[in-house]
């Protein structure tokens, strides 16, 4: 493990996830800001004691479904228009009979649009990370619940790494980034 | 719960420490020859056209419509376990959804194929999208064949992205788990380097539940969308409104007679007994016979109308009581109700080879209520003159088997390399007890 | 600056056997490949998606422009702009018929017996009459087979020979003009008043000198006399049948 | 040559704008120029038809450019005429008056040319006989002259060889002949109808007079003798007598039905018809009252009917009551028609009852009315089959001339006669069996390439002259008589002396342009005044055997035209064969089956071949088809059905075994009985009116437009005849697909006949519905295709855009009718040259995988706006005519404007007896019907 890249963080390793939930809620009441875990699973009550609030993922199946919907039906409408062609005595614009269109393009729409926001703001795909560095970072494991205090401008890696030796973890790692080549 | 961990960190080991090599080849061997039967039956398609097959006027569309309804029948299943159930939070579902939305991935894959074959110049089957071309003219947004590229198309994408963000987290763990440097690089091109970090799962899990959430009436609107294009003809047999809602319920059945078959046979190749529970095998027999009952009310229902519209509708009911294709009805009522009836005692629901015996039969007893519907219908619809028999030819059956082929090529592939029970959400059913 | 020794990380069962084991796999570079990757795939199916579109409608598809191998070189701007032949005197049958007739090699000579008599790109000419063999043209303007064209009623209702075949009177070799697509009879058989003129008028090669709006007038007022209703025009069974 | 005629004199003349063939023009030696810049190799130097060059310029000039949409155009080439003919405009279709030939009797027809290439066949409106309509038959012979199985060259012992070893044989025959007169020569011919022809017989009967000439007619034709005018029959009464079926003078008869019964509707009089027959034929079906007796009953019930009229004294004969009531109804028309009533007997019956009709006929002052007696046409009457027969065993034939006949198929026990006769020359379309069997075969034009005339079947002469040079090393019958004698006279002139006294030159043309010979009928003669011999009642125990010509190929001579093999028989729909049909209860009685293999045996000769169930068909009464298993003949004739001559002239026991096995039957329609369905509607008078319909929601209101395309199809006066269905087949191209494929289903016909039967098997009343496209105002076609190629035309037709088809055929599976085809293969690029060539130019030729279906013959109505947009006027009632009507002998079928309340459809679309066929289904048919009315009595 190289340590001379910049700190990236710093990962508590705990070993079920009430733990974990127990050590964030205490690692944020002591002030830190920067606090995300790392998990193999969703684990419940971790979003809550994070405090994670970004409802941009459901904002943009919504805006997705309205734009696939409205979409869906105008290019019906609009195609209809471009040439219109008698079809079976019905009306030109035969509403009813785009409503299935409409649906299925709002669905796409909104699905697109939902997984679209959440690997964006997710920021993914992201093949190398710093965390995957970590000793013993692993994901296939049950008992690897990582508490990480994220490095900015104002970090204090041995501030960070007293709270969290104080919660008792199975291991306290260092996270850095690969210094550049 | 440390077995049921133990078994879900087996299952990501699966792909790299097949268990079952042997009676995967075996599998493998005999899909692929389908497989060729396919390309061959396709090649054959391509050379002579659609002459091939035993359509011909009045019955114009024969066995690929029948079949591709029946496969998007089955795939509907796959959706409707992981989506729905999620939804209702029904944690045994964790067991069951991955491999039963890989089914639904392949078998909207073979019905998608299907309306293309069929058609008599399936080289312009793109002009059912619309696109900007030097001919000015656009698709007939009036006809349920259009709904149903649409519709199709949008299923297919929503529940392959659905499928997608749903393994991602379990190839993540593979990617740590796998010791091989090629399986890591597979493993790790697929999980997107997803990190298992909280705010992602935060985003993730909003993803991944309102796309269930908007999953589950999609299911519900391709299907009906299918039923309309028998549903909009004015065919005796078919114009009928209760087709949305039957159709839908004898998708679902169909599919969960398929996901019953493949639970059993995954369960005993894999040896996935810890995971996959006498209870789980319960619950697929409940939904089986729910669904069957449903289905069967639906066959009621339309025999119901049918005699009391009277007319030319209960001239074709009682057709398919009598007439020459008497066999596919009483053969659906046979095969898809009577063994179902077992599963109205417990004991009979965990018998592995039972619930795998009667999800067969359903499965045969929908296909040949999708070719009763079909055929029964259009051989002789109006007019007395216009009467004429369907007899399927080879090829008809060979591209049938071919698509089979397709599916459980795609359906191995899958199983051999790819995590096929969702692990990370067994292990926190698990670890949340 | 070191931390704290590290408390011990338990085991169990379900842990891999070696410590200290990282999960990094792909380098630093390995995110900039996979984004240049995405965006090279993004890139290359709105690349196929444009260039389809382009190709679609490119002079190679359409084949304006292109000018095809003749057993005889022949000039519509030496006999059209130069020599002043109207177009009617070898395309005999526009006015009657649907096709527009090639000339009979007999028309060809009834000039061609007293002028160039010798002139060596004439050879195949005089050996057609001689063998009463006909001379085999390359078709430059082609419909497909299953577009039934009139020339007959264009040319009746002032539609004049420029609007399809461009400026002929200055081809030395004939080319196709105009992209013999659906949309390119469409923009004509929708709004038809700009290109329509006085029948008299239909072969003459040079701009009338109108406006557009003179264009659209008289046009206009044709189809007022005619009753052309455009709304008529773009039905499938007019060409297609 | 004399300067042109004045052509609008000639247009005026006729009465229709088409432009006819000029004398000058076709006799012209560049006449083989007429062709069109696509096929310059038809016109290419004289006498040197090198086939291959002319079909490889056909083909290369046709071939599709493929039917996608985005599809590079491939190059093609344009050749030009090296001088251009007057009249041959490329792209301008030409009209010619001629006439083809059926069993002696010359149907007159006007050709359409386009490019040169003769591609339609109309009837001559201006001929009485034709007067616009064809039958099946005439509108197939087009494809008899592209036929790819004709005979290209004369053959020696069946190898090829040249005219000129002909021509050296045949002068040392003619020479031996001249010093014997003619002792030991035999010409063979078929009926002969043509003026000339008989001339030249006459001529060579003159110079030979020891040589014989023989007819061969292997179905017999009772009424050659007689014109029957049923334009005037308001009663007529058969005897097993097919009048309106298959056969010469089913044109003629039909057209006089069809204007009888349009006068009774119209309130003039009677129109009834009864019919007393053992198996259903169309005449039965068009019936007012039918009878069903076994074909040896026929003389009782008409001595019956004789003596219900008091022409016959005598007691009353021993009658069934359905009999005695048919005889009563029967002599209740014909005395309330007294004086324009009608008696017939059928071919197939003995002299004694024609005699005995002509007697009834004389009584009720019918004669000369109904019924005209023509005098023996010429001075040497033929000589019969069995005279041959009896001379070549005598071994007094020495060589033998067989001219257009194949006696070694129609003629079993002759073929091992003939092949006694030291020389044996054959001529014909064909290299058939009994060219085979001949030393010498020569090959003929078709009638549409050669110079000829003939009789129409009311009498009258009819010029025939060449729509096209022929292009196969072929001689016409005129030319080989000439060559026999010793001359070499060109065709025309030839022709032409036949005419020299009865036409000058401006006579000559005229008949030329309207293909009709004023003052050409021969005289009538007087009815014989005899006393009838007594009529002979026949045994009926037992099984009897009728051998009947095929109602589509007739007696064999059409096997080799695919347009007929596939045409659906009237009744069974049976198509690329034959069967055995027997009635509902034989087959009940000996369990039996549609299909069934079985052994029909007539003393020691049988025949094996399936049976056919047909309801209405006599009891005890079996009936097989002519014309089928041909050996030889080309592809399409030969391995279809079974052979029936041997059973000709067969004396003993009639018997059926059932044998191991069964044949399947390809027929176009399974089901027949309409019980309890109203496809076809039924008023019982004149008078009546059908009960009005219930009025139906409809979301959508109806399209308005002018013009607005609708076809009135009135089944009082379809009689089945299936004219329309090959007028149709001929104007649009439509591909035949062969037995097999119509067996799955898969017949391509875009117009077809229904048949349907109501009440008892035994004795069921039955009629005919044409069935084309119904032109659907809220056609649920148009909704199903997923890519605008099933769309609606602003003047209401329903258009199928073929190059947009993908087929997905959802058309099909939401069309109520089932009216749409489909492209199951590709059916048309692998079409030899010649199939190509009859192509009509006008109509896309459809790919593989396309829909196609009715189009209400759009190209006409397209044809016809153009015209009429040149003219600046809206088009003219009757100026567009499908193919369908056109042909329509009885004019059942009517196209027009029904947005024009006073054309002709819309007048019988707003009868009491119109109706939407499917009203339940809301479609808003364009296309309807009129009601059948039962009865035939006019107002009283």
């Amino acid at each position: 493990m190289a340590d001379t890249g910049r700190l990236f963080a710093v990962l508590a390793a705990f070993d079920t996830p009430e733990r974990l939930v127990e050590a964030v809620r205490a690692v944020r009441a002591q002030g830190f800001a920067q606090v995300d875990a790392f998990t193999p699973f969703p684990v419940k009550g971790l979003e809550e004691a994070l405090a994670f609030r970004d409802n941009r993922v459901p904002a943009a199946m919504l805006i997705g479904g309205i734009v696939g919907a409205a979409g869906g039906f105008l290019m019906q409408v609009g195609t209809n228009l471009d040439y219109p062609l008698r079809i079976g005595g019905r009306p030109l614009i035969a509403v009813p009979a785009f409503m299935m269109i409409t649906f299925e393009l709002m669905v796409l729409g909104a699905v697109l649009a939902a997984l679209a926001m959440m690997f964006m703001a997710n920021r993914l795909p992201r093949l190398h990370h710093p965390v995957f560095d970590a000793d013993g970072f692993d994901l296939s494991a049950d008992d690897r619940f990582y508490l990480a205090i994220l490095a900015d401008d104002h970090f204090d890696r041995n501030e960070a790494g007293r709270a969290l030796a104080a919660l008792g973890p199975d291991a306290i790692i260092d996270v850095r980034e690969r210094p550049r080549s | 719960m440390n077995a049921r961990l133990n078994a879900a960190d087996r299952v990501l080991r699966l792909p790299p420490r097949f268990p079952a090599p042997r009676a995967w080849w075996i599998c493998f061997g005999f899909a692929l020859s389908l497989l060729g039967l396919f390309l061959a039956s396709v090649a054959w398609l391509f050379g002579h056209g659609p002459g091939i097959w035993g359509n011909n006027i009045p019955v114009g569309w024969g066995f690929p419509i029948a079949n591709y309804i029946w496969w998007l029948g089955i795939g509907h299943a796959g959706t409707l376990i992981s989506a729905m159930l999620l939804l209702m939070g029904q944690g045994w579902r964790n067991s069951l959804n991955r491999f039963a939305e890989a089914m639904t991935l392949f078998a909207v894959t073979c019905a998608g194929l299907y309306p293309i074959l069929h058609l008599g110049r399936p080289w312009l089957f793109y002009w059912m999208a619309p696109y900007f071309n030097t001919m000015n003219v656009w698709p007939q947004f009036k006809s349920p064949l259009t709904w149903d590229f649409f519709a199709v198309l949008t299923y297919l994408i929503v529940s392959t992205l659905f499928w997608y963000i749903g393994i991602i987290p379990d190839l993540a763990a593979a990617r740590d788990r796998a010791r091989k440097m090629r399986w890591k690089i597979f493993f790790g091109l697929g999980a997107l380097g997803w990190r298992g970090q909280a705010t992602h799962w935060a985003r993730w899990q909003q993803a991944y539940r309102l796309t269930a959430a908007i999953a589950v009436p999609l299911v519900v609107s391709v299907h009906s969308e299918i039923s309309l294009l028998f549903a909009a003809g004015p065919v005796p047999g078919w114009v009928s409104t209760v087709f949305p809602p039957y159709f839908v319920l004898g998708a679902a059945f169909s599919g969960f007679a398929v996901v019953s078959m493949l639970t059993v046979w995954l369960r005993w190749m894999l040896g996935l007994h810890t995971l996959v529970t006498l209870r789980h095998l319960n619950m697929l027999g409940c939904l089986l016979l729910a669904t069957g009952m449903m289905t069967a009310y639906g066959y009621a229902a339309e025999m119901f109308t049918a005699a009391y519209a009277g007319g030319k509708e209960a001239e074709t009911l009682f057709d398919r009581f009598v007439g020459p294709y008497a066999w596919s009805y009483w053969g659906a009522i046979l095969f898809n109700f009577v063994p179902l009836q077992l599963l109205w005692w417990r004991r009979w629901r965990v018998r592995p080879i039972l619930l795998f015996l009667i999800g067969l039969s359903a499965t045969i007893g929908m296909w040949m209520e999708r070719y009763m519907l079909l055929v029964s219908s259009l051989y002789r619809d109006w007019l007395e003159s216009s009467t004429g028999t369907f007899h399927p030819t080879f090829w008809d059956w060979s591209l049938f088997a071919g698509t089979i082929g397709l599916f459980l090529t795609l359906f191995l592939l899958f199983v051999r390399f790819l995590p096929v029970i969702s692990a990370f959400e067994v292990r926190e059913e698990a670890v949340d007890g | 600056m070191e931390l704290e020794a590290p408390v011990r990380i338990h085991r169990v069962a379900t842990y891999r056997k070696q410590r200290g084991r990282a999960a990094q796999i792909f380098p630093p570079a390995a995110d900039t490949w996979l984004r240049l990757g995405v965006a090279a795939l993004a890139l290359g199916l709105l690349i196929l998606a444009l260039g389809g579109w382009d190709y679609a409608r490119s002079s190679y598809q359409s084949q304006t422009g292109w000018v095809q191998d003749q057993p005889v070189p022949f000039s519509h701007k030496h006999h059209v702009a130069d020599d002043g032949i109207d177009c009617r005197y070898c395309h005999a049958s526009v006015e009657t018929s649907e096709n527009a007739g090639l000339p009979p090699t007999h028309t060809c000579m009834t000039c061609h017996s007293q002028l160039w008599t010798g002139a060596g790109v004439l050879e195949p000419v005089r050996e057609s009459l001689a063998s009463d063999k006909p001379i085999r043209w390359r078709r430059v303007a082609q419909l497909p087979d299953y577009v039934q064209f009139n020339h007959s009623i264009h040319i009746d209702r002032g539609v004049a020979c420029v609007e399809c075949h461009g400026r002929v009177d200055q081809m030395p070799l004939t080319w196709r003009a105009k992209p013999f697509q659906m949309q390119f009879c469409l923009e004509c058989h929708r709004d038809p008043a700009p290109h329509l003129r006085p029948p008299d008028l239909v072969t003459r090669m040079e701009p009338l000198g109108w406006s557009e709006k003179q264009k659209r007038a008289y046009g206009e007022q044709v189809m007022r006399v005619h009753r052309i209703d455009p709304k008529t025009l773009d039905n499938c069974g007019i060409c297609h049948r | 040559m004399s300067g042109p005629p004045d052509l609008t004199a000639l247009r005026s003349l006729t009465g229709k704008r088409f432009w006819r063939a000029l004398d000058e023009l076709v006799d012209q030696p560049d006449f083989r120029v007429r062709m069109s810049a696509a096929f310059p190799a038809l016109a290419s130097g004289p006498g040197d038809w090198r086939r291959r060059d002319i079909l490889k310029c056909l083909g290369g000039a046709l071939a599709l450019a493929g039917l996608d949409g985005c599809e590079r155009a491939p190059d093609q080439d344009a050749m030009p005429f090296v001088e251009q003919p007057e009249g041959a405009e490329p792209g301008v279709a030409r009209f010619y008056a001629t006439a083809v030939e059926m069993d002696g009797v010359a149907q007159p027809v006007i050709g359409k040319t386009r490019e040169g290439r003769p591609v339609k066949l109309e009837g001559n409106g201006d001929h009485p006989a034709s007067r616009g309509a064809t039958d099946a038959f005439t509108q197939a012979a087009l494809l008899d002259l592209y036929d790819p199985a004709r005979s290209t060259a004369p053959l020696h012992r069946g190898q090829p060889t040249s005219w000129a070893r002909f021509e050296t044989a045949l002068a040392a025959l003619r020479g031996e002949l001249d010093g014997r007169q003619g002792e030991g020569f035999r010409l063979l011919t078929a009926r002969v109808g043509s003026p000339t022809l008989r001339r030249q017989i006459e001529t060579m009967l003159d110079r030979w007079p020891q040589a014989c000439w023989h007819v061969h007619a292997p179905v017999s034709d009772a009424g050659a003798g007689e014109r029957l005018r049923l334009d005037r029959a308001h009663a007529i009464i058969s005897f097993d007598a097919d009048l309106l079926g298959p056969g010469p003078r089913q044109l003629w008869h039909a057209t006089g039905w069809g204007a009888r019964r349009r006068a009774f509707q119209a309130g003039e009089g009677d129109a009834t018809l009864f019919v007393a027959e053992p198996s259903p034929t169309i005449t039965g079906v068009t019936a007012t009252g039918r009878l069903v007796a076994a074909a040896a009953r026929m003389g009782t019930l008409m001595k019956a009917l004789a003596v219900e009229l008091g022409v016959r004294a005598g007691t009353p004969l021993r009658l069934g009551s359905t009999e005695r009531n048919w005889v009563k109804r029967a002599a209740a028309a014909l005395k309330r028609n007294a004086g324009r009533g009608l008696v017939v007997a059928g071919s197939e019956q003995p002299p004694a009852l024609h005699a005995l009709a002509r007697a009834i006929d004389q009584r009720l002052g019918n004669l000369e009315v109904t019924r005209t007696v023509a005098a023996p046409a010429a001075r040497q009457q033929a000589l019969d089959m069995a005279a041959l027969a009896g001379d070549i065993r005598a071994g007094d034939v020495q060589s033998v001339f067989l001219l257009e006949v194949n006696p070694c198929y129609s003629a079993p026990s002759l073929a091992p006669l003939l092949a006694r006769v030291p020389m044996r020359i054959h001529a014909g379309l064909h290299a058939d069996e009994s060219a085979a069997a001949a030393h010498w075969h020569l090959p003929m034009p078709h009638l549409l390439e050669s110079w000829s005339d003939g009789r129409a079947a009311d009498g009258s002469a009819v010029l025939m002259q060449p729509l096209v040079r022929p292009w196969l090393q072929v001689r016409s019958r005129h030319a080989l008589l000439e060559a026999l004698m010793g001359g070499d006279r060109a065709d025309r002139d030839i022709v032409r002396e036949t005419w020299a006294d009865a036409l000058d030159e401006e006579g000559w043309t005229r008949a030329l342009v309207s293909g009709i010979i004023a003052g050409g009928e021969p005289a009538a003669a007087s009815p014989p005044g005899a006393e009838p011999p007594p009529v002979q009642e026949l045994p009926s125990e037992g099984l009897s055997l009728l051998i009947r010509p095929d109602p589509t190929i007739w007696d064999g001579r059409f096997a080799s035209n695919p347009w007929l093999q596939e045409l659906p028989k009237p009744l069974t729909k049976i198509t690329w064969g034959n069967a055995i049909h027997l009635s509902p209860a034989l087959a009940r009685e000996r369990e039996l089956a549609s299909g069934d293999l079985v052994r029909l045996s007539v003393g020691s000769r049988s025949v094996t071949g399936p049976v056919w169930i047909v309801p209405g068909q006599e009891r005890r009464t079996l009936l097989v088809h002519l014309g089928h298993g041909r050996s030889r003949g080309g592809p399409v004739a030969q391995k279809v059905g079974f052979d029936s001559y041997p059973l000709v002239n067969a004396r003993g026991e009639v018997r059926l075994e059932k044998i191991e096995g069964r044949e399947e039957v390809a027929t176009t329609q399974h089901h027949f009985a309409m019980e309890g369905d109203e496809f076809i509607r039924f008023v019982d008078t004149l008078a009546d009116a059908l009960p009005p319909e219930p009025p139906r929601a409809n979301f959508f209101s109806a399209q308005k437009s002018s013009p607005a395309w609708g076809m009135a199809i009135d089944l009082d006066l379809c009689i089945g005849c299936n004219a329309c269905v090959v007028a149709c087949v001929a104007e649009n191209n439509i591909p035949m697909v062969g037995r097999e494929q119509v067996a799955k289903g898969r017949e391509m016909h875009w117009l077809r006949v229904d048949r349907y039967y109501e009440g008892s098997p035994d004795e069921p009343s039955q009629a005919f519905q044409p069935v084309p496209c119904m032109h659907c105002e809220d056609a649920p076609c148009e909704m199903g295709c997923p890519v605008n190629a099933a769309v609606h035309s602003p003047e209401g037709l329903n258009l199928q855009v073929y190059n947009r088809c993908i087929g997905t055929r959802t058309c099909s599976a939401y069309c109520p009718y089932k009216v749409r085809r489909f492209n199951w293969f590709d059916l048309t690029a692998k079409d030899p040259p010649e199939l190509r060539a009859v192509r009509n130019p006008e109509v896309s030729v459809r790919g593989r995988g396309v829909m196609e279906k009715c189009t209400y013959c759009i190209q006409r109505i397209s044809a016809a706006r153009i015209t009429a947009k040149k003219e600046d006027r809206a088009i003219r009632e009757g100026e567009v005519m499908t193919a369908c009507q056109a042909a329509c002998p009885t004019q059942a079928i009517m196209f027009g404007d029904i947005s024009d309340a006073t054309s002709g459809v819309s007048r019988r679309k707003a009868s009491g007896r119109d109706y939407d066929l499917l009203p339940e289904t809301n479609t808003r048919p364009r296309t309807t019907y009129q009601a059948r009315i039962r009865g035939g009595e006019g107002k009283s």
